[in-house]
């Protein structure tokens, strides 16, 4: 084991290595201690000699300095959660913000959870072990709700799409997520790729993960019940990832990457599957009182925050803990965030039952502690107690910040500066945005995951929103969608949020399902930057005021701080995963047009708005002006009215509009199946083709009227596009665009940019290829 | 602990398409003096008590390897 | 009809090879690696996945497992025995089909609905099909790509062993764009290609996949 | 043409599932003598003329491994 800078050794004493225990920080209140370089402040570092009454032992200064961490701790987050918390009550809310990942009923006893993370800054350092942990770590938090994983999805962000970085981590970092996913056995079912300089040297990568039990089945994780056995089973503890996630996240990187080089952990899919297979084992045999996973802070987080969410208290002795490599120091083991761990609370009669589960599926468990009587978290090492800590102040006791906040200076001009409103050549724009990195097709990306497995995936990408059946007999079925926009937020975060989940929200509508709840991942700059705090402030104050307004929980979600180059913070970026619900999954719509001689119809109203549009972006690299108008009442009425058509089987597809507008959203259903459409466009050509006006979808049928009743019912308004058909997308006496010209347009450009995947010779370096 | 060290590589009529996509990469970054690369897997295991070569080599030859595809090198400690 | 599916550690279609046994009319068995042996089915079938993480080589580690050895003396007394993508890795090296299934000649994963021709309609799990039928069923590997010994490939052309070959493109570059092969007796297939992922209308690309199923029932009876 | 042999192996505190999953095997079928196996990349390459040393040891620690968590064995011809 190499030094590492935030490892802290055993302390010395006159020259000889002696162990640090409780008795001895006792009586050696002066030893001075590497508190700063574990990333507390002064007054951090006082309050928590003031809760033990005496100075922290190495080992308790690493539980607190990981748990108190930004990442573990949302120490500047934490008080802008309450808008989340004021929500009104859902009925559809089985448990709430504060556990592992929300849970929310879907029906027939059925319970569905989800929740979104980031691993941004270890996909930065290692794109393929940092991305593909990602996917591990949200999964075990799934899983640790007692429910099945059944899809994955993710959401990543890069620099320009031919930068030399992005060339560095786009591959490794897909290959990562699929590299995990795949071999878990969990379809991927959608996400987003988006590029903007604002995210070289810090590309986002969040992932998703969903799971659905039945009602009886949530677990919680708490230690209860006095000599109840902890046991912690999956893989060995090793140095790697030593205050990984919670240090690295919680840090701004300058242009050279991180300052301290963390070791990186190594993820291990298979012994995941198997972690997997051994739990739902142990839930349905019913072995557990409490389960929680090990993921940033590790064994810190597990211990602390089962026995703080207990009655009583914990003892471990962390000698029984598998160790991958013998030289650990206690504090190094308490810290490690080596993955694919599960730490349980067990009967003790019903240890050898559990034990034996695990020995069926490969998965090393021991037995490592107790749940005690009192209120401590005790920890020996070596015959010696090196930890005796009210667990709470551990798990929840850090500190609180109210950060100071403003309005960002350059808001005023940027939201003054509007962008052009006209184009000079539509078909040359159009031709533009679709071949846009963002708006291409994302093939190059999606080929990589399996969609498939499992056999329950009904929509997967490049459909609107991923929907899965969940029972075979009566079609039950869910919807989820991913949706981000950093540009809407740069130009106002409080809105920008809505629209956000606005979009969110009207894709899954647009499947035909019934939006249910949400979960958010916050990605922002540092927050000791009282611009970014704002924005950080707006978006959660947006989010919470949209969620109201739509009547949806917000179930869970995560927070990335300090995603900034040097002083650069990356534009503000929530990513809104929206769950939705089908009574019946035969009744989805799809995207894209197969028949020819539908009538094409657009739901919703058009605007001239360009405010932070894909258009302006990619035809004018203009990022100005104010976002499109937000109207949360009229993305409900056309939510209803698609559930309506969708149930009664009126639509043969639907699509919504969102970035690039009318001519990217049909430029996708006329190329999932290669139908053309014949369509009269009227009024200002521009807005009709680019705009991004919200409440708008795209709907083909064979019954217009129908269509047109309900729509007039509803309150939404209806403009008839064309008829599709043919091997054009023609607008009438504007333009006509073969197909063949637009999908070698819409498919080249990832490849052109990563490597043709028919090329025998790849693109990657080959230290990133994983070597399976 | 003996140290054996057993090294796998692809039969030469095998293709090996990590090889070359390490090669093309050598090329794009100015290393025109490589000409050929071939990947292969390294395998370090410890043996208690003394190696026993026969037992070793068909380990190498049975389980590392894939004989339809792949040849063994195998360094025992004395060699 | 009780056809086998073996799990393995790591394997991830088998609740979907067991719904296409059931969709199909058989009852599915679920058999775990490390039993002896296989209660009595009629046929087995090897599921895709990542075996032991496809770590060491893709299937290298499950052809070893105490299942196997039944699995290959029953297969030479005639067991119809279908392998999926990691189950057609087990199978050949369990060596009870020829040749290897290497790193995609891409080096990604691809995963895409792929078109393949059908060339033997009497194997025990072909025979719903016609010669030189075209299905379309999802592929989706990363270590996909079939090669052999020129010389081996050569015999196993003139035996007529490839079962089934990729049409409309080689999604991973395997020799002579093979996807399945059979054994001499035509009782054992393994392909790549995922069949299990196209019985229902509403998960898969088309309902091709089904015959696979179908076909082992009947060659069942006739056996 | 001189060969140059680039063996990679994960950095020891790194964690090798491959590695893992080999010893399990072999403790399977009967090997019990075997108790560590690791598992790395062994790469091959054919240089044109003289290898230049310090370019290939650069190659090899950038390119064949991510330092990251990898390190780099490196033998010359020479060696
Ligand atoms: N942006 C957010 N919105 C709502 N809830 C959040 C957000 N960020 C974090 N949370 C909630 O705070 C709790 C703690 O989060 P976290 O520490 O990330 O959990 P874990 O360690 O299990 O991943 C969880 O319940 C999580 O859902
Ligand atoms: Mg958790």
């Amino acid at each position: 084991m190499t030094a590492h800078p935030t490892s802290p050794g055993t302390s010395q004493v006159g020259g000889v290595p002696q162990l640090d225990t409780v008795e001895l920080a006792a009586t050696t209140a002066d030893t001075e201690q590497p508190y700063a370089e574990l990333g507390l402040r002064p007054e951090e570092y006082q309050e928590i000699r003031e809760i033990l009454g005496r100075r922290p032992t190495t080992a308790e200064l690493a539980m607190y300095s990981v748990m108190w961490s930004e990442h573990c701790s949302y120490k500047s987050s934490r008080v802008h959660f309450r808008h989340f918390a004021d929500l009104p009550a859902s009925d559809a809310l089985l448990v709430g913000i504060g556990e592992n990942a929300g849970v929310v009923d879907v029906g027939d006893g059925y319970a569905v959870t989800f929740k979104v993370e980031s691993h941004n800054h270890p996909s930065y350092v290692e794109p393929y072990q940092g991305a593909a942990t990602g996917v591990g770590g949200i999964v075990r938090d799934i899983l640790t709700m007692g429910a099945r994983p059944v899809a994955v999805m993710d959401s990543l962000r890069f620099g320009a799409a031919d930068a030399p970085d992005t060339a560095r981590v786009l591959p490794g970092i897909v290959a990562g997520v699929g590299g995990y996913g795949n071999c878990l056995g969990l379809p991927n079912i959608g996400g987003e790729l988006l590029f903007d300089d604002c995210y070289l040297g810090n590309p986002l990568v969040n992932a998703l993960c969903v799971g659905v039990m039945r009602h009886g089945d949530i677990r919680l994780a708490k230690a209860e019940g006095l000599g109840n056995k902890v046991v912690l089973f999956g893989a060995r503890t090793g140095g790697d990832g030593i205050g990984g996630v919670s240090v690295l996240a919680s840090e701004t990187f300058d242009a050279e990457g991180p300052a301290k080089r963390p070791a990186v952990q190594v993820g291990d899919p298979f012994t995941e599957k198997l972690l997997i297979e051994a739990c739902l084992e142990i839930f349905a045999a019913d072995l557990v009182t409490g389960i929680q996973d090990l993921g940033g802070a590790g064994l810190s987080c597990a211990t602390s925050e089962l026995a703080s969410a207990g009655t009583g208290g914990m003892h471990v002795d962390l000698d029984t803990v598998p160790l991958r490599d013998s030289t650990l120091t206690a504090a190094e083991i308490l810290m490690s965030e080596s993955q694919e761990r599960m730490c349980a609370i067990v009967e003790p009669a019903k240890v050898e039952e559990f034990l034996a589960v695990c020995r069926k599926w490969d998965v090393l468990a021991t037995v490592i502690g107790e749940v005690t009587d009192g209120d401590r978290l005790t920890i020996d090492w070596h015959g010696e107690r090196i930890v005796d800590v009210p667990p709470r102040t551990v798990a929840h006791g850090g500190p609180l910040y109210h950060r100071p906040m403003t309005r960002p200076a350059d808001l005023d001009g940027l939201q003054a500066d509007a962008p052009p409103s006209s184009s000079a050549d539509l078909r040359a724009d159009w031709l533009a945005v679709v071949s846009s990195p963002d708006g291409a097709d994302k093939s190059w990306v999606t080929e990589q995951y399996d969609r498939y497995v499992r056999g329950n995936t009904v929509l997967a990408q490049p459909e609107d929103a991923g929907v899965l059946r969940i029972d075979e007999q009566t079609h039950r079925g869910i919807a989820l969608s991913l949706d981000g926009n950093g540009r809407f937020a740069r130009l106002d975060p409080y809105t920008g949020a809505q629209l956000n989940l606005a979009e969110a929200y009207r894709n899954v509508a647009v499947s035909g399902a019934r939006p249910l709840a949400v979960t958010n991942c916050m990605n922002f700059g540092s927050p000791e930057n009282p611009e970014v705090m704002w924005q950080f402030a707006e978006a959660v104050r947006g989010l919470a005021d949209g969620c109201r307004a739509l009547g949806l929980p917000v179930t869970g979600g995560n927070v990335s701080l300090y995603n900034q180059t040097g002083d650069t913070a990356i534009n503000p970026t929530p990513v809104i995963g929206v769950l939705g619900v089908l009574d019946d999954v035969r009744r989805r719509v799809p995207t894209g047009w197969r028949a020819d001689g539908e009538t094409v119809l657009l739901l919703g109203e058009t605007g001239a708005e360009f405010g932070g549009s894909a258009w302006a972006s990619v035809v004018h690299r203009h990022l100005g002006g104010l976002p499109p108008a937000l109207d949360l009442p009229a993305e409900q009425a056309l939510a209803g009215l698609i559930g309506t058509l969708a149930t009664d089987g009126t639509l043969s597809s639907a699509h919504d509009l969102a970035d690039g507008g009318l001519a990217q959203a049909v430029t996708e259903s006329a190329l999932r199946h290669g139908t053309g459409a014949r369509l009269r466009l009227t009024g200002d050509l521009t807005a009709a083709l680019f705009a991004e006006s919200v409440a708008r979808a795209v709907v083909t049928t064979t019954r217009p009227d129908a269509v047109r009743a309900a729509a007039a019912a509803a309150g939404v308004p209806v403009t008839e596009l064309g008829v599709t058909g043919g091997d054009a997308l023609v607008v009438e006496d504007v333009l006509d665009l073969p197909l063949a010209e637009l999908r070698a347009a819409w498919s080249a450009t990832l490849p052109a940019l990563f490597g043709s995947p028919e090329a025998a010779v790849g693109t990657v370096p080959a230290g990133t290829v994983p070597t399976s | 602990m003996p140290r054996v060290v057993v090294d796998v590589v692809l039969k030469p009529e095998i293709s090996d398409p990590q090889g070359q996509a390490v090669l093309g990469a050598l090329g794009r970054l100015g290393h025109p003096g490589v000409t050929s690369v071939r990947q292969g897997k390294h395998f370090v295991l410890e043996v208690e008590g003394t190696p026993d070569a026969a037992e070793l080599r068909q380990i190498a030859e049975t389980l590392l390897a894939n004989p339809v595809i792949e040849d063994v090198e195998l360094h025992l400690p004395s060699d | 009809m009780r056809i086998g599916v073996i799990t393995f550690p790591g394997s991830l279609d088998d609740v979907d090879a067991a719904r296409a046994v059931r969709l199909a009319g058989g009852e599915a068995v679920a058999l775990w690696h490390a039993d002896d042996d296989l209660s009595g089915v009629d046929a087995v079938v090897l599921p895709g996945g990542f075996s032991y993480g496809d770590y060491l080589r893709a299937g290298a580690i499950a052809a070893r497992a105490p299942l196997m050895r039944s699995v290959v003396d029953r297969a030479h007394a005639g067991l119809p025995v279908l392998g999926i993508c990691n189950g057609f890795q087990v199978l050949c090296e369990a060596g009870l089909l020829p040749g290897a299934l290497t790193r995609n000649g891409h080096l990604h994963f691809r995963n895409r609905d792929q078109a393949l021709l059908v060339e033997r309609a009497d194997t025990a799990w072909t025979s719903a099909y016609t010669t030189g039928q075209r299905i379309v069923v999802p592929v989706k590997n990363g270590e996909g790509r079939y090669v052999a010994a020129p010389a081996e490939l050569d015999r196993l052309e003139g035996e007529g062993r490839v079962v089934v070959r990729y049409a409309d493109g080689n999604p991973n570059g395997s020799s002579r764009d093979i996807a399945g092969v059979t054994s001499a007796d035509g009782r054992v297939v393994g392909l790549m290609p995922h069949p299990e992922h196209a019985v229902e209308d509403l998960t898969g690309p088309s309902v091709d996949g089904l015959g696979f199923f179908t076909s082992v029932l009947s060659s069942v009876v006739t056996a």
